[in-house]
């Protein structure tokens, strides 16, 4: 039986049927789910997609968090379902408090778009385990609200308990992808819970499964990653 | 409310003399008397809100009509062209059933006065051109011209008109894929801000403005219509109806980005159950616009009942209304038996409709207000049958004098220093220096289909079809310098230059679209250069065999006196069988040879060099020979098809060495050059003869590709070869690309900081 | 040294979509009785010296030169206690 | 009909870059004596019916898990008096 990976529209999502192609190169089924359903559809696991939910108005992610998709979401997500938040998914996850801190604007306050270096910080999550601890990853980035903020007691509980899941890179030349972006915190680009099962990262994974359209492959192991772990479940 | 009686027809008849304030919204008094008499009586007060908006220089093109109708004159036969000018927007053939539209606009006076708003709803209102012929909106471009990049007034446009079109269209996910940016002093106080898009869909799924069928139902739908973009209309609504209203309401209109995305999802979901019967998008003029044309390209008439118009302000009059430009909203014609579907999906993605009415068999467009007839007009006569002006023009006198002032007469440099610091200064100016500050603040990425954007290819390209890799490619271009020194010359330069960059990335251009930004018509040298460049982009066209499918104009672009130079920019739309064999520009092997194809000329007239070095404007542009600008597309094309060249770059602004430089940053290998026979130095390096290209030549492909050159007759000259970390002129200088680096990024930031 | 407060707000007859987006969450969010909701900025400036009418006449000027685009935006300009201690 | 506004902060420790890019642009305006910059959103809602301490402590609450993100933002919720007539 092929895997079940759902991709959440909201209205206003952009980057819903990327993910839905990076589900599919990598082998999964994937699977519409409906911002107004609150039904998940027996998925094994969730991607929330990049875009712009509700126009970011508000905050980023601030009005999907009270969909009804989401309440069904939030329960699965602390029973276990893994769940992958992307840039505005990331977003929403945050303001869900699903994974703990917030996104604000970029600290140089315009929208970006650039291919951008992450080390791999943590290769255990369901998200990231084709990945190798340590390893650096090209991924485009795009966003104009993703400057990681949390306060030090949380900052610090996160990179004791390791869930810090991706960092910017910052040692080396701009025009090679490194730097941090937006002025997150610790260079923090994504985070995932205590259990492991739900990630939110700023750089979109989805636009690096296809080398003609994305400038490289980088992010296919997010979703073999998963597929993997539910195989063998 | 019990003030004045309501202007209705029937009122309006009853009294004849009432005075109307027909040169407050813009009319001449021929034109209004002209809409007595098409009527028969004085107009009601909404009929002459109608009249006035749909008959202004921008929604009726009165001075430019006349000439226009070469586009459609001089149209070389094309299959490709499924729908033609006089749309929303032109539709081409792309092949294996996929059908492409796109056009260009202008939205250049908002974007002055308020440059985000003005900005943003500009990529709104060619979006919903888009949609309204049956596509899904698939990407964007961004032709903008600015004053001096140094005018203090600069860092308030610029930043806001790209803050704009970057948070408009990343907030619709549509890729921006390319554009222009230009400085030129002319453009202070008038920038440019010309959006354009590109649409894809099915050949069956091409929709047309259009209402017929009796009985079918007319439904707004979208934004709530509020008091935005009605200065006119507050006119008639104070000074005439109602003086308690405010007196001026703003001209800007605020867009709301998100509406339209949701705009798109529920109109495209509509088009593919087979609802849609006419559809039309609501721009300028608003539902004055929407309703006559509806009306007018259909077989019967419509009736209208303007208090179902659900409104974001109570206080608003019929006439306010009428010439409303609320953003984000559209207007469908739904047969009866499908609008409860058609409304259930607009609820599905929480977008408001609203059946405002219904076509009739009569012939004309009857509007209702509180129970009584506030218009009664033949839609023709509105929407099409508005004044058509021949502006008188001519030459200016001051041309030949601007001609004559030779650009060759210019001092060049003396020696291999001076050479190679104006290199630096070149590639270092604004209108050469990198654009990823703005560039990297678009996202190219979304819908998963750009193959090509930024300055990775000569134009933007993307993948229609993920099976097969069909794909369109589309470049804009426009020099106003060259336009200036010559307009006939200039708009073919343009021309040439699009379809260059088109064929440059393997695609072989279909179709054209324009967006012709001029001064006053009512002056006659300004009148002149439209005349004239019209004339050159539909002799263009014809030549190279790819039609006008649409475009825009936008006149009086101008302070005071002072016109900007006349810019006509042309848009290309190419196709491509395979994306995956799209030629890049970046130079990436070492060892592969580099060539010059086509022939290089002492032409420094309105070149960068010159305006760069000498600030200097003068002399005749580039000559243009359009068959060799074929001949190279063809040559192009053929190598990209057959893998003979790694990459290719097109001449133009800045000339060969512009288009080293960038070939070698962008692959991060380096350059080693030669000065062919017969050139000096300056002239090979500065020149911009049209017509040109470099490549980087595989040596295994070497053979074969000059043979094709040479037996196609295309000269192709051995330049160099791509090598190491630097761009060096042997005999003359050496560039490291660290410090071409250095010269050409951050220009643009460090303006604005 | 004082605070003083910019507010700027769209003119009411234009279209504010944040404004709107919130207004139309509310629902589901279980609030009723709320029959418009307008979003604008907020700034607050600390003002070195004293803030005499010279200084309000020139924070009115800013405003209407740069913190708002009076062709979409309205202003009001107000001087502010600042509560030394209060968090 | 009562309005009730929300002004939404963010918390002092957090960097503002935006109230940071206008204090920054002051100067090339000729505008001198301002020490700091901090730009917030105000929200301005219509409220139906009487503004009571329940309206209140509701709204208090909607400001607290709707309108602020108080991860990272204060807020401030108070009546205004809306002046009837006024432009
Ligand atoms: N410069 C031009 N070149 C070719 N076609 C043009 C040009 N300007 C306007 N048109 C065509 O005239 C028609 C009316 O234009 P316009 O009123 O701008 O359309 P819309 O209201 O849909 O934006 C369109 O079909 C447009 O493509
Ligand atoms: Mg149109």
């Amino acid at each position: 039986m092929t895997t079940r990976i759902g991709v959440v529209t909201f209205p206003g999502s952009l980057d819903d049927r990327d993910a839905q192609r990076a589900i599919r190169i990598a082998g999964a089924e994937p699977v519409a789910l409906w911002h107004k359903d609150k039904d998940l559809k027996q998925v094994d696991a969730v991607v929330l997609p990049g875009g712009f939910s509700y126009g970011d108005y508000l905050r980023a992610g601030a009005i999907s968090r009270f969909s009804p998709v989401m309440e069904t979401l939030i329960d699965q997500a602390k029973a276990g379902l893994p769940v992958l938040g992307i840039c505005n998914g990331f977003q929403i996850l945050a303001e869900t408090h699903l994974l703990p801190g917030a996104m604000l604007r970029n600290n140089h306050l315009h929208f970006i778009c650039r291919e951008q270096k992450l080390r791999v910080e943590n290769a255990a999550t369901a998200w990231t385990s084709d990945y190798e601890a340590g390893q650096e990853i090209l991924i485009p980035l795009k966003n104009a609200d993703g400057r990681y903020t949390a306060d030090e007691y949380t900052l610090d509980k996160l990179e004791a308990e390791g869930r810090v899941a991706f960092r910017y890179l910052t040692d080396g030349p701009d025009a090679d992808g490194y730097g941090n972006p937006n002025g997150s915190l610790r260079n923090i680009a994504g985070i995932t819970n205590e259990a492991g099962n739900v990630v939110g990262l700023m750089p979109h994974p989805e636009h690096a499964v296809e080398s003609l359209t994305g400038g490289g492959t980088d992010g296919l192991p997010f979703f073999t990653s998963i597929i993997k772990k539910l195989v063998s479940a | 409310m019990s003030r004045t009686p309501l202007d209705t027809v029937e009122h309006a008849a009853g009294t004849p003399d009432v005075e109307q304030p027909w040169a407050e919204l813009g009319l001449s008094k021929d034109e209004y008397a002209r809409i007595r008499e098409i009527l028969g009586r004085r107009p009601t007060g909404a009929e002459l809100a109608m009249y006035s908006v749909m008959w202004s220089e921008h929604c009726s093109y009165k001075s430019s009509k006349v000439h226009l109708r070469q586009f459609g004159e001089k149209a070389p036969q094309s299959e490709a062209m499924l729908v033609g000018i006089g749309e929303n927007a032109g539709v081409v053939d792309v092949g294996q059933g996929y059908a492409v539209t796109f056009k260009v606009e202008s939205h250049n006076h908002p974007s002055y006065v308020e440059p985000y708003q003005g900005a943003a709803t500009g990529v709104g209102g060619i979006v919903r051109d888009i949609i309204a012929m049956g596509a899904r909106p698939v990407a964007v471009v961004d032709p903008l011209r600015f004053g001096a990049a140094d005018h203090p007034d600069t860092r308030r446009v610029l930043p806001g008109v790209v803050a704009g079109i970057s948070g408009y269209g990343n907030c619709l996910g549509l890729p921006n894929i390319g554009g222009e940016v230009v400085f030129d002093a002319c453009y202070q106080g008038n920038p440019l801000v010309n959006a354009g898009a590109i649409g894809v869909m099915r050949h069956e799924d091409i929709h047309l403005a259009k209402a017929s069928g009796a009985g079918n139902k007319v439904i707004l739908y979208g934004a709530r219509t509020g008091g935005d973009g009605i200065g006119g209309a507050s006119i008639l609504a104070s000074e005439t109806f109602d003086d308690a209203k405010p007196s001026k309401r703003p001209a800007v209109q605020v867009g709301d980005p998100f509406q339209e995305k949701l705009l798109i999802e529920c109109t495209l979901e509509a088009f593919q159950e087979k609802l849609v019967v006419g559809i039309q998008d609501l721009g300028a003029a608003g539902l004055s616009c929407a309703t006559s044309e509806l009306a007018s390209n259909g077989s019967g008439g419509m009736r209208v009942e303007l208090d179902d118009v659900p409104l974001r302000d109570s206080t608003l009059s019929p006439e306010e209304i009428l010439m409303s430009e609320s953003q984000e909203r559209m207007c469908a014609v739904v047969e009866p038996s499908k609008v409860d579907r058609f409304l259930e999906i607009c609820e599905k993605w929480d977008v408001i409709a609203t059946v405002i009415g219904e076509v009739t068999d009569g012939d004309r467009l009857e509007i209702y207000w509180h129970g009584g007839k506030i218009v009664d007009v033949d839609p023709r006569t509105v929407a099409h049958e508005g004044p058509v002006y021949d502006r008188p023009y001519a030459r200016p006198d001051w041309q030949d004098a601007l001609q004559a002032d030779d650009a060759a007469k210019l001092p060049r440099p003396e020696n291999a220093d001076e050479l190679r610091a104006q290199v630096l200064q070149l590639v270092g100016s604004p209108n050469q220096a990198s654009k990823s500050w703005i560039t990297s603040q678009y996202d190219h990425l979304v819908q998963g289909n750009t193959v090509l954007a930024r300055t990775e290819g000569d134009s933007g390209m993307i993948r229609v079809d993920e099976e097969t890799g069909l794909g369109v490619a589309i470049a804009t271009d426009g020099n106003g310098r060259y336009a200036k020194l010559d307009p006939y010359t200039g708009a073919q330069l343009a021309l040439a230059e699009a379809y260059r960059n088109v064929a440059a990335t393997g695609a072989k251009p279909l179709a054209v679209s324009d967006c012709l930004n001029f001064g006053s018509p009512e002056d006659p040298a300004v009148m002149w250069q439209f005349v004239e460049a019209v004339r050159g982009l539909a002799d263009g066209c014809l030549q190279l065999g790819t039609p006008v499918t649409g475009g825009n104009v936008s006149l009086y672009n101008q302070t005071g006196t002072a016109a900007i130079h006349p810019t006509p920019v042309v848009a290309v739309l190419g196709v491509i069988d395979d994306v995956a064999r799209r030629t890049p520009v970046a130079f990436r092997e070492e060892g592969q040879l580099i060539y010059l194809l086509g022939d290089t000329e002492p032409e420094f007239g309105g070149s960068a060099w010159s305006q760069v070095v000498h600030d200097h404007l003068g002399g005749l542009p580039p000559k243009v020979d359009l068959e060799r600008e074929r001949l190279l597309g063809e040559i192009l094309i053929s190598a990209s098809r057959d893998g003979m060249v790694d990459a290719a770059h097109d001449l133009s602004d800045g000339g060969l060495i512009q288009a080293v430089v960038e070939s070698s940053l962008e692959g991060g290998v380096g350059a080693r050059l030669v000065v062919p026979d017969g050139l000096d130095a300056f002239t090979f390096l500065f020149s911009e003869s049209a017509g040109r290209a470099v490549v980087s030549v595989p040596r295994s492909e070497e053979l074969r590709f000059t043979d094709m050159c040479g037996a196609r007759g295309l000269p192709a000259t051995r330049i160099g070869v791509v090598d190491g970390d630097a761009v060096e002129l042997q005999g003359e200088f050496t560039l490291p690309l660290a410090e071409l680096r250095e010269a050409h990024q951050g220009v643009i930031e460090g303006l604005l900081a | 040294m004082a605070r003083v407060v910019v507010d700027v707000m769209l003119k009411p007859e234009i279209l504010d979509p944040q404004g709107q987006a919130v207004q139309r969450a509310l629902p589901r969010l279980g609030f009723e009785g709320i029959s418009d909701v307008r979003q604008g900025k907020r700034f607050e400036l600390e003002v070195d010296g004293p803030v005499d009418d010279a200084a309000l006449a020139r924070i009115h000027e800013l405003a209407e030169t740069f913190l708002a685009n009076t062709v979409i935006e309205d202003f009001t300009v107000k001087v502010e206690e600042v509560a030394e201690a209060a968090k």
